[in-house]
């Protein structure tokens, strides 16, 4: 946990608006656990002012190169082009600078190893169950992705969890890819099959609400990774607040996404008020 | 060239400690309230030991919950925030915050509020018994929660009353917090003075609002809120500039400071000590390179002595 | 795919325009006073005849000379000006200046101040009687100049003693340009309402300072100068938004607009109109832009008149 | 006389701290007159906020590229890093977009065919000098240069007026190049030998000064170049001011160098009030 001021190894485009980004960093794999964050500096000139958050994809290292230099350890981000920031970002070149803040935040608890994993990932959502699928596989679980997204574009990086041994389920709203219809439907069978399963899922907030539904009445343990807007990502600011569960006006319970979060238990969150403010809304975004 | 070097290394370091209010700092640097939390969670990137002081999140006597989300919004070269000083009460902080705060060998300064003039009087007292509080920076200016001390920032008499109150509850230095909404701040910052204030602190954030213009709501769930960050700071700079010509008390200067330069404007037109807020956020370290800054300039200017930098200003 | 580009070419394009106390203007967008010289100034970079309106440099009864150099400094999303208001007078106006706006399709307003209450009612009834002057601007809110108006635009009881002597001496739609530096800038919007104002015009500059810390001198030769750019927006979207509130006339918002995005947040919160002021320094064509972006948003919002728009907000 | 949405075409370190930009500019060079100026807005996002003001320092034709497309006409700046925003544009690459507000201002006069001319110039301050050495040079004038800078590094461009058949002579205040002393020196020297010669000046004030103070005693002719802060740069703002002769505080005389400058004749200027705070400062900008 530190601030990298470091450089970009590499950026592309690798959807329609959506971008991979490599960012040297030594010794960050050791520390980063699935479902954790960073807090990106996009150029040492404003704007944007504030740092922006993004989950970690993975952490790697890139094989030696002709220079004969030892290999050099990236951590890898996703991201979608929803604003400003993102937009500043997919400008920027191999060598630049920016600052990394992080891993920060609290990350998945990967659960009972005997029991069957399902992760469910909607567009950009997808992010952070790579290493966390990574994690579950190295422990020798059973491990399967319901990727959802609007469109084709929207499907990232699959093939990616199929090199790691996960089952994966396409689906897309146009059907334009996989199966038509939503990643829920999906779920609700897989879960069918596997009642015991516990699930990991991130995406937009109706997403988010329809899996909370579907694991509530199946009694499936479920995590979710959150989005909120965030100023410090270390618990300074209090802006990144959630409303916890057993929250009112009256006696309100305010969770931290970047501290308590970005990873929550279904159970500690306030569903019935969630989806109002906070969370990762795609539909915002266009 | 290598002997420009050696000398520079041999010279002697300038002395960049200040007094507030009676409480010694050893640099006149320090984060703004509400921007460090507890100081706690900026540990891992900073070291605490070389800031002039740690001031805390605004206490209350009991916890408070805050706004609803969202709760900041970004502007130009700004932000806006309407946290509604949330935290974590006087006993949790007690508990749970002075422990840590208490192996950390820098100054703490309990910046507090209430939200009627009694409770003010009761958080004082509260805070009077803790022997880490260095000193305390009363907020009677923050412009997100209605009853959280609009009213007794922009109105003499009101801060007159709050003020004076809280000098009679403690015997600690007592900074009192202007904010920047009023007509004339120097009218507030006599009242503070002649209610017993040791020292003031001026600016808190300009009260601002911001659109979402395509679902066209605002863009805070409090409708207003309190802007901060770099844009503010031509507006801190005059209202320090002004405060410190209009009180013999000392002031500290806060508001857009991101480099060592800008805390450098406070220092010249009379800050005795300057807080950093919003850049916290983007540099965690921000702090650490004001403080570098500042010497560096010191040595470069031959002065060896900060004082002689503190209203510096040729007129 | 080319049938939907065709359905939009079709569309009927949007009403853009509104009144502003009686006056008819073709769109909502118009410079802001001080920045646009006499409009003949960025006549080579835009067509002017597509601006809602023209406003003139502030004018006095008598030429003025301005405030020494330096008169202008960057800061962080913002600039300080100290011009101190230098103009041609209002003769050199009328035989210099009108003849080009004369020619220009778009309605001129005249931006005035006096330094006494006396002369804010010469330079009206100079104004009264100028046939190309669709309104007045009436500055009572510049921070520049110690005669400028500091006076009138803070102090309510002020302010409406010159809105009013103002009102008695012309007919022409009377626009009053507040000022941000107050506590309570609604006091002074009812003030000029009730004293006969047709319309108010929020915000003129905030008051601000920036020191170069080189040479440790101020870094505007008047000392303090008027705080203008993207960085003041948020404190003037939130001053228009509680004008509008507080009175029945229309509003001008004014402060930080450069993209069509800035300007509609005014219009949300219920401005009528729209004033562009240092973004003119920057992008000449700036108010074409936000123009073509207003009505871009109309279109694809569904919505066949501007009025739809304003003080849309969603609370 | 117009704002052009255009790219860089080479931006290059021409010695330290100083650069050569090439900006695309169709038909610009059609307009620009020796001494005029443009506004250059350094990137489309901030900072800076405002545009910043550059000599021009001439404009041309590349050759025809392998491209087969016409020879692109260019205006060509040359700036020395003094602070936030030369030091942004330094940073800029080929292909980066900028915008230029141009060409502006008034021009140097010619003068008098048959009269000898010499045109001084301290460091930067030998920008607007080329265009209208080229100028004097088409017309059959004879042209002298003086060039003066305080080191080696500040002495710019001088072969390029050789070129044109300008007679140059370099001198520097530490002897690095050429004469050892101050090119005010020079300029005596010149005029002992042509008094009829014409002055045009440009540099830092207290060059300027000196200048200003021998054309006087000789009763030579003298135009010179000034800078101010300008926030417009076409008459509106009325930040560019600069006392006019006959200027007091009771009847202030004020001359926008924008729009009536930035090439004034010596005697419109009041000079004993002129370096106080207006005119380029080399000193404050180090
Ligand atoms: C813990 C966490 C992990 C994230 N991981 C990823 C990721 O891996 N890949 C990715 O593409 N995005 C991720 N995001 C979202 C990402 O931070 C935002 O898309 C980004 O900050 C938008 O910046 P901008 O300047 O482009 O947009 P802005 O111009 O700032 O905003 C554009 C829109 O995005 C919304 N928005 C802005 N910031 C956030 C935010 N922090 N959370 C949710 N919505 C926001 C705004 O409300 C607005 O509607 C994550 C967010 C969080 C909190
Ligand atoms: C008509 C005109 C022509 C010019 N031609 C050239 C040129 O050909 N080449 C060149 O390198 N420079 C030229 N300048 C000066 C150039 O505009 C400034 O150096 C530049 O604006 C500084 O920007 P900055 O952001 O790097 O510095 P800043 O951070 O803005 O300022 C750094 C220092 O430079 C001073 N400064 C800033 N702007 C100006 C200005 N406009 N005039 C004088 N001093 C200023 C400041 O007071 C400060 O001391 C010209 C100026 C004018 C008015
Ligand atoms: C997120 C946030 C929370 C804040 N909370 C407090 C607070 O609890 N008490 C207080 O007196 N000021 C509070 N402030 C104001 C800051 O202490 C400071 O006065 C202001 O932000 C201006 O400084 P800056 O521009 O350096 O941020 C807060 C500011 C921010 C941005
Ligand atoms: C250089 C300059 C000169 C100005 N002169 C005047 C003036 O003469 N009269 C006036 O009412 N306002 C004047 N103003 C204020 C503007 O009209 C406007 O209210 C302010 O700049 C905020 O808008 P902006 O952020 O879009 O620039 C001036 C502003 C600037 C920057
Ligand atoms: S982002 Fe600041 S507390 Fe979470
Ligand atoms: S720079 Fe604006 S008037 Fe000259």
């Amino acid at each position: 946990m530190k601030n990298y001021a470091t450089k970009i190894l590499s950026n592309q485009e690798i959807s329609p608006g959506y971008y991979r980004m490599r960012i040297l960093a030594p010794k960050f794999g050791a520390d980063a656990r699935p479902g954790q964050f960073v807090m990106f500096r996009v150029q040492v000139a404003l704007p944007p002012l504030l740092r922006r958050p993004f989950g970690i994809f993975r952490t790697g290292f890139l094989p030696a190169d002709c220079d004969g230099l030892p290999p050099k350890e990236y951590v890898e981000i996703l991201y979608k082009v929803v604003g400003g920031g993102t937009k500043t970002m997919a400008e920027l070149h191999a060598g630049d600078k920016v600052e990394l803040l992080g891993p920060l935040g609290r990350g998945f608890d990967c659960g009972d190893i005997d029991r069957e994993k399902i992760l469910v990932g909607g567009g950009i959502g997808l992010v952070p169950l790579y290493m966390l699928a990574r994690a579950l596989k190295q422990q020798g679980c059973s491990v399967r992705l319901l990727m959802g997204g609007r469109t084709r574009d929207d499907i990232l990086a699959v093939t990616e969890f199929e090199r790691l041994g996960v089952h994966t389920y396409v689906s897309t709203d146009d059907g334009s890819l996989g199966e038509e219809g939503f990643v829920t439907q999906v779920l609700e069978r897989k879960l069918d099959k596997y009642p015991e399963a516990e699930v990991f899922a991130c995406g937009p907030m109706p997403m988010l609400e329809a899996v909370q539904a579907i694991c509530t009445t199946r009694k499936a343990p479920l995590q979710v990774s959150l989005e909120a807007l965030m100023a410090c990502g270390v618990g300074a600011c209090l802006g990144c607040v959630v409303k916890g569960a057993g929250h009112s006006d009256e006696a309100p319970k305010y969770l931290c996404t970047c501290k308590e979060g970005p990873v929550f238990w279904a159970q500690q969150l306030d569903w019935s008020k969630l989806g109002e403010e906070e969370g990762y809304c795609e539909g915002c975004h266009s | 060239m290598s002997c420009g070097k050696k000398v520079s290394n041999m010279q002697k370091k300038p002395n960049l400690s200040v007094e507030i209010g009676g409480i010694h700092l050893k640099n006149p640097v320090m984060p703004a309230s509400g921007t460090f939390g507890y100081g706690e969670e900026y540990a891992p990137y900073l070291d605490l030991q070389r800031l002039g002081a740690i001031v805390t999140k605004g206490l209350s006597l009991r916890p408070k919950a805050g706004n609803p989300t969202p709760r900041i919004a970004e502007t130009t070269s700004g932000m806006l925030n309407a946290i509604g000083l949330q935290n974590v009460g006087i006993d949790a902080f007690i508990e749970h915050k002075l422990p840590f705060l208490r192996e950390v060998n820098t100054p703490v300064i309990a910046n507090f509020f209430g939200n009627t003039l009694e409770e003010y009087g009761e958080v004082a007292k509260r805070l009077a018994d803790i022997p880490e509080v260095a000193a305390v920076e009363l907020n009677i200016s923050c412009p997100n929660v209605k009853q959280g001390g609009i009213v007794f920032g922009t109105d003499p008499k009101a801060a007159s009353e709050v003020v004076s109150l809280v000098r009679k509850s403690l015997d600690k230095p007592l900074i009192v917090k202007l904010t920047p909404n009023v007509t004339d701040i120097t009218v507030m910052a006599r009242a503070a003075e002649e209610a017993g204030a040791d020292a003031l602190c001026c600016i808190n954030t300009l009260t601002g609002m911001a659109v979402d213009v395509q679902s066209r709501k605002l863009r805070l769930a409090n409708k207003t809120g309190g802007l901060s960050g770099p844009g503010i700071r031509p507006v801190a700079v005059r209202m320090v500039y002004q405060t410190v010509r209009a009180v013999k008390i000392p002031v500290i200067g806060v508001g857009g400071i991101f480099h060592p330069e800008d805390a450098l404007e406070f220092l010249i037109v009379g800050a005795k000590a300057v807080q950093v807020g919003t850049a916290n956020f983007v540099d965690p370290a921000a702090m650490i390179s004001v403080i570098d800054g500042i010497e560096q300039y010191l040595i470069k200017a031959g002065m060896d002595d900060i004082q002689q930098l503190i209203g510096s200003l040729e007129e």
